[in-house]
């Protein structure tokens, strides 16, 4: 075990500096700092075993599978990081005159075109750092359109039941109440019970396309229609991107409004929470009140093109202080630059991954499926998934008492990562698998073994897993009744 | 052809065997109607080596500022990254993990966030701190509506609350962006000749909601009159204070001086100003906030045998499970460059920090007594304490001695004012970092006197 | 004060527990007349910081290869090393690591090294290869004297090995600084008009413990009667090959034409030329050489528990056992370049490794084809065919030529191969790697032009 | 389990590269490769993975306490990583002229003479790329003196049978006749055995001081006299310069030559075994013979400082083709400024850390002594030891049965580095253990600790050791038995 509050060196004698140039600096009294912050006293050996430890405590892709639903987890190239460490990018001030950053807008400039191309949107801003501000930033695009074209008083959102948590936070935050429409018993959109809550009160419609339970709805176009006779917008939740480009898009679905995941569809690494990247992309009507400023291209008489900034004229103005997650938009470039139009290819992978692996799930072997204690079921009842897909863990709980949660945890001791846990929440003992397009088959038919290998293990071992992980089943109960949310510095 | 997709020529053998022939078998559930016909109009794969030749030559144009003498701070700062925090914060295991849903794997990532919460708390002098909001302006717009829930109830002043006017105006417009939702009404607190908020007026706050002012201000004042604020608006109405991180290594902690919520951007420790992002905004509180704070927060626990352990904590508060009752919207947020920082400021120890504290503070007060000495530059707040950066005035406007700087000395001067505030048109702000030395600021005074000299 | 000691300040502490007053107590066993005095003539500490800038700056002023067009090859190659390879090999554990004594916690890099001797045992057809020599010069040296181990008993010419009188004068003074102390026989074979091996001379080396030669040779001469020398000198002399590894995704492996060693200069795959260390050598061989050959080797077995497992073997060869009579001194090897060098060559794969060599192929015939076409450039062996690199004749010497293209068009031009054989003063050895493209190569003609004209 | 040929991806769709610039290019007929290498057909995401599963599978110095004894297993300072990954260095190729190169020459001359002044010697070479090689390449040096001066004559050289391995064989490979003499019962140099030996056919002795068992030879001086008054060179093996820096150098002790490990004094990353360096130091007599280039220093006029190759007149030649492991030179050169002239402070913590070390392990608690089976013995009786020191198992293996092999497997289990095992060979069941100066006083508590509670464990749980570790013990009899040094490719 290595503790940061242990280390314990003398005093001073850690990390060297250089000397301040002048120590003939003044602080007011009142504000003079009288003891330092307990920081450990450590030297460089000290702390790179610390982190490097700490490392080894921890699952990512580079680890393994790493099946986590609605997350997208696919290989981060490594080039990419090589150049966000590169000269002019790291070392870049946001405020510097645009003269200084043409070849960030530039890429900026590529990444607003091909994204829009990518969704049949009109124009995108890469501001928003998250796919959840991205929602927030469109919802408040729609919210000022609405005022602007005196409908201010649509204050209500229409969101699916399946839908992700972020959808109904964010629209909250904007001041919009929040409809929730149940689900089909197939997992689908449910048209009438989105005809009866449609009305001039209605602002938007946020759903995601396939849905959070890896479908594609086939309807969406119609339930665009029914929106849009309401005079509602519609949103689309684009964290499900990675499963439909060159196939269709939210803009021929009917959508006015789209975020995307750039660390999910476009490989952003997830560095153990962020940062992400939300950009969003909007129809014409839209356009004109996205956040400031967008990134435009002037050609003059040579041909010579440059960058600069615009700002929207109706503009809700910031949502970040600076340009988003710029680094974020830089990775995304590089990664789309590597596919190209085989983005189309991307796509055909992550759904061919998932339903293979869907496949090896449900149909095991004979010999297999007659040690297996009880076989999960479809989540939604489908031919075919999208990226991912859902199984309800249900009858394997009937069975045997081992729930979702006891075959995730026990997933870990295989050394993977668990599936999403109980998301979407309309399927019982729900989990959630997303292998994407950079798993190999070897790799998928291996997880598939492993996991039905769980359904035939004693249910004692699946209920007290994992076993073999760097810590045993961790109580979240006591961390939430005790709440020691930092080292207490006492011992 | 692309070369990230492991099973590319290989579809034939994986369709087959779900009983499929062809790729377009796995799209028949999309209706023809919504069916894209021609392809991505995008154009071929490339390489790895050409996409980095490429980048190199983009990026190539820009203008850093490490590469040449840059007194542009407004906000983000330079500052010197240790080697260790890049090479260890790419190791597969951090940099490819996503949020730490199953903490019996994640127990690396949880620990270092808790110590993080630790090293933050201790830097502002309050209990709990989350592990990273988007930004600092995020986070100044995330403590309002967190306050107005806390206090809302209890305040006189329901659903208000009172900001510096000196919060600088894009951060400005992300808190209105955030507090509209929420109907609450923003009151502008002024500020003296001296750029020190004004107490009497500041009285009036008493019963709202909250307090939001930052500490050094946007134009580098440090403002002693702060440590008053709390005792004048009392118990029911929270003292938000911004800060700079690096100042605190000298400064005295909000904490102490009665700071409900301190936020802040974390960028000076763990990364370079990075074009603005991915950057970090701290978020640290007293306990009565914690069940209205926004964010992840990790805490102390035990696993089955007993051993200690870590793992997220008061996810009732998250969107995940309180949906459009949620503290906050915020999900993915910025672990990584939360890493960064706490790696960064783990090397530097408390002297560490001091140390940072005075290069920064020695770089700002060297620069500012050589612009003093120059004939035609006046100081706006002559009698105001800097920290990182200064406000000086010009005989014209600053955008041209700016433009003048950058094309004739390959210096890039400073902010021009009148970009947040038109009227500070002949205004310019100066910042110096621990990046910049003696020879940096003898060559903007060069600059400066050139100038001056050349429009006479 | 230097910053890496951990017990700075704590000495008092330590030596205490030892009952001991002072460092000097440490040292009592120095006898005075070998005691220092004076302290070091030394500097001061510098921070992280203060030298990242000084190598920066230092680095700075030297000229790159990848700075500008640069057709210099002459056993260095430049060559494009996949962004993976530095990432994934300076992690700590492959980086911080010594050579794996304890199999049990160094399975990582023995099983990296065992794929290694796979992946070279493939590339160059022999069944057995080490973890690398020190460079190419190293390992063909030790390739001679282990032959002459292996084959002196029975040899006719005893203690006398044959090498191409084109292996490059700095590897042949290798080769004798590390034969002499055997005093093995070095005897030349001459070359043809066309630069191809004079095999009628070869054939006197029947009897001799080993023969060495290139492929391509320093000229960067394919020669395929280097085929027929297995054949001519027999089984008891070693055909000792030298090889562009690089080459052999379209040359056959020297194996497949019975060399019983094969020797190179790894470095093409895993790290850039980087002033000519640290690289690794290569070093394959058939079993009758393995109990000879010098170096590290892995070998798979298993544990106690009967799993698979990897450790060093053969280790009885090595000088840590037999001591003077080991088969080399060498201990510290390459490893970690020969682990990158793995890293690249699995990432290529088979095609991957054929479409480079089609690179370096398809440049170095496109850049011979530009230059032939100027008037007054002549092939010095117009009929052969090159690999990489081949020699040009000009009108005065070379040297001229590099002087004008460096300074006047900013190409570092080739090799004057006068700095190897003095009677070739008007010879130019000009090198394209993958890493040339078409631009170069028209600069590369237009420049040589120019100095005709301007000489003329 | 990882296995890199498992990785099978079609023909041709990996790791892609740009397209040759021409395809008309020719291989003879004969010369045509018929087969590829049966190598990997993996994606990147594939290779990362593997990879990163492998380092997760070897030990560093990041990954903890390292004490193996003569390696000097040091923490490596981040920043030299980051310095030798920059343009200018990587990228550089070494038969640049002399003008492409003024950056990395003046970083090899600081380096030339920082390294003479440390050790007393009049010039330096940086060729060598290892200490061996360093050692054959000083013997190379003496052999053409001595010729030379007309004593050809001279064909032996003496070695303590103390001395690391290598001696002897880099002599052996000059030629050289190898007389090994033996230490006293102390462990010390014994000046008659070598007045015995010396004679007009001494070329040189060799020997490391402090030695090999971490003890400084008081007689160095006597032992200089006594083969230069027979007409020897004295070499000085430099792997232990940790434990003198500033406090003596081997000019001042008599040597004549001396190499430095600069993978070990000034921290190289050891990478797995490699790569070093190797450089030589040596007097005036021997200078002419270093191996060519070296790097002069010449002032213009106007005191310009320009570097400039220098073949010494006498030259041996070369030893390595290129101008030796040039980034390692570097590393180096950030290492010593690091340190400047506290490069004796680091000696004094080297050394201050390993008596604490071996204080603690021979002066356990009353308690804990109690419960120990056996205590190790001293390997040499002394009062102070430099950087190193031994211990003797054999009353451990007398008691119990367990071996320093056993012992040293065990430590593995408590997340540790075995000491140097069995050597010096002179020390029977010998640990050699070197904590270096860049470990905390905590860690050698902890470490001192563990290993006495090795001795009080259950032999036979430590006989079987190591039981935690990613493998259990390793049958290397299996491995020498059936040399199976490659994949097989027929699974
Ligand atoms: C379906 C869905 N929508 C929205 C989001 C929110 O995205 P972010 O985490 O980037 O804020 C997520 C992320 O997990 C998601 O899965
Ligand atoms: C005492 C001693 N001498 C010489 C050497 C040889 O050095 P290298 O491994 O660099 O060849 C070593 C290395 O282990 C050593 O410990």
């Amino acid at each position: 075990m290595s503790d940061l509050f242990a280390f314990n060196g003398a005093e001073g004698a850690g990390y060297a500096q250089p000397e301040p140039i002048s120590d003939e600096f003044a602080i007011p009294d009142k504000l003079r700092r009288s003891t330092l912050p307990r920081w450990p006293r450590a030297s460089e050996p000290e702390i790179v075993r610390h982190y490097t430890w700490l490392s080894t405590r921890s699952h990512g892709i580079d680890s393994g599978f790493y099946p986590l639903g609605s997350c997208t987890m696919k290989h981060n190239p490594r080039v990419n990081e090589r150049i966000v460490q590169m000269p002019g990018m790291n070392d870049l001030h946001a405020l510097a005159p645009a003269s200084h950053l043409q070849g960030m807008m530039a890429i900026f400039h590529e990444m607003q075109e091909m994204l829009a191309h990518c969704a049949g949107m009109d124009t995108v801003t890469l501001q928003p750092v998250a796919g959840a501000q991205g929602e927030f930033t469109a919802m408040r695009c729609i919210q000022e359109y609405h005022r602007e074209i005196g409908q201010a008083n649509r204050d209500k959102v229409i969101v699916p039941d399946s839908a992700h948590g972020t959808n109904p936070a964010s629209a909250a935050m904007c001041g919009y109440e929040i409809i929730e429409i149940p689900s089909l018993e197939n997992g689908r959109l449910d048209l009438d019970a989105l005809r009866a809550v449609v009305g001039d009160d209605t602002a938007a419609m946020m759903i995601t396309n396939p849905s959070t339970l890896g479908i594609f709805e086939p309807e969406i176009a119609e339930a665009a229609e029914i929106v849009h006779e309401a005079g509602g917008q519609m949103y689309y939740d684009g964290a499900n991107f990675n499963a439909i480009l060159g196939k269709t898009n939210p803009g021929m679905m009917g959508f006015d409004a789209v975020h995307y995941n750039l660390h999910k569809t476009f490989s952003q690494p997830h560095g153990g929470g962020g940062p992400g990247a939300g950009p969003i992309g909007v129809k014409a009507h839209l356009s004109d009140y996205l956040p400031a400023p967008l990134v435009v291209a002037e050609e003059d008489e040579e041909g010579e093109v440059w960058f600069d900034w615009y700002d929207p004229p109706k503009s809700i103005g910031k949502v970040q202080q600076w340009h988003g997650n710029s680094g974020a938009t830089v990775r995304a470039w590089a990664f789309y630059r590597r596919y190209g139009r085989d983005l189309e290819k991307m796509s055909e992978h992550a759904v061919l991954n998932a339903n293979y692996l869907r496949h090896r799930i449900m149909n095991p072997s004979k010999e297999v499926r007659d040690a297996i204690h009880a076989m999960p079921v479809d989540g939604a009842p489908t031919d075919v998934v999208k990226h991912e897909f859902t199984l309800s863990m249900t009858p394997v709980k009937d069975a045997t008492g081992v729930t979702g949660k006891d075959v995730a945890k026990r997933l870990l001791d295989y050394g993977y990562m668990a599936p999403t846990l109980y998301f979407p929440m309309i399927v019982p003992e729900c989990l959630m698998l997303e292998p994407t397009e950079t798993e190999s088959k070897e790799a998928i038919d291996q997880f598939a073994d492993d996991f039905l290998n769980i359904l035939t293990e004693d249910p004692e071992i699946v209920k007290t897993a994992p076993h073999d992980t760097p810590v045993k089943r961790v109580d979240e109960v006591w961390a939430a009744r005790n709440l020691v949310l930092r080292h207490p510095m006492d011992d | 052809m692309v070369d990230q997709l492991p099973n590319l020529g290989r579809e034939a053998e994986m369709l087959a065997a779900m009983g499929m022939d062809s790729i377009d078998d796995l799209f028949t559930d999309i209706p023809e109607h919504v069916r894209r016909v021609d392809p991505l109009d995008l154009p071929s794969p490339q390489t790895e080596e050409e996409i980095l030749r490429e980048a190199r030559m983009l990026l190539g144009t820009n203008v850093s500022v490490d590469s040449r003498p840059s007194f542009l701070g407004a906000g983000l700062y330079s500052n010197y990254v240790p080697t260790m925090v890049a090479m260890l914060a790419t190791r597969g295991e951090f940099l490819t993990a996503y949020t730490p849903y199953q903490p019996e794997v994640s127990q690396g990532i949880l620990q270092a966030m808790w110590e993080f919460q630790t090293m933050v708390s201790e830097l502002v002098g309050l209990p709990v701190s989350n592990v990273s909001m988007y930004d600092a302006s995020t986070a100044a717009a995330e403590a309002l509506t967190c306050a107005v829930r806390v206090h809302d109830r209890k305040a006189a002043q329901k659903s208000t609350v009172y900001v510096s006017e000196l919060v600088p105006p894009h951060r400005m417009s992300v808190i209105e962006n955030y507090t509209q939702g929420a109907e609450i009404a923003i009151k502008i607190l002024p500020h003296d000749e001296d750029g020190m908020l004004d107490l009497t007026a500041a009285a009036a706050a008493e019963g709202a909601c909250a307090v939001y002012v930052e500490q050094p201000n946007a134009l580098g004042l440090l403002d002693p009159g702060l440590c008053e604020l709390k005792s004048m608006i009392g118990e029911n109405t929270a003292l938000v204070v911004g800060v700079q991180p690096v100042s605190l290594g000298l400064v005295s902690p909000p904490g102490d001086y009665g700071a409900d919520i301190v936020v802040g951007e974390g960028q000076p420790f763990g990364i370079g100003p990075t074009a603005g992002g991915p950057i970090y905004g701290l978020f640290a509180c007293s306990q009565a906030y914690i069940r209205q704070m926004p964010g992840r927060i990790v805490g102390l626990s035990r696993d089955s045998d007993g051993e200690r352990a870590f793992t997220l904590t008061l996810s009732t508060r998250e969107q995940h499970i309180r949906r459009h009752r949620a503290t906050s919207n915020i999900c993915s947020n910025e672990t990584l460059i939360a890493l960064m920082g706490a790696m960064h400021m783990a090397l530097l120890g408390p002297e560490g920090l001091e140390k940072l504290a005075q290069r920064n503070a020695g770089a700002c007060a060297t620069t500012k007594a050589a612009l003093l000495a120059i004939d035609g530059i006046e100081m706006v707040h002559p009698n105001g304490v800097h920290f990182n950066e200064f406000a000086i005035r010009l005989p014209r406007p600053s955008v041209d001695l700016l433009t003048f700087l950058d094309e004739e000395c390959e210096i890039t001067g400073g902010f021009d004012l009148s970009q947040w505030w038109p009227e500070r048109e002949n205004e310019l702000l100066v910042c110096a970092t621990d990046q910049i030395d003696a020879e940096d600021i003898e060559e903007l005074a060069e600059g400066i006197r050139d100038w001056l000299e050349a429009s006479k």
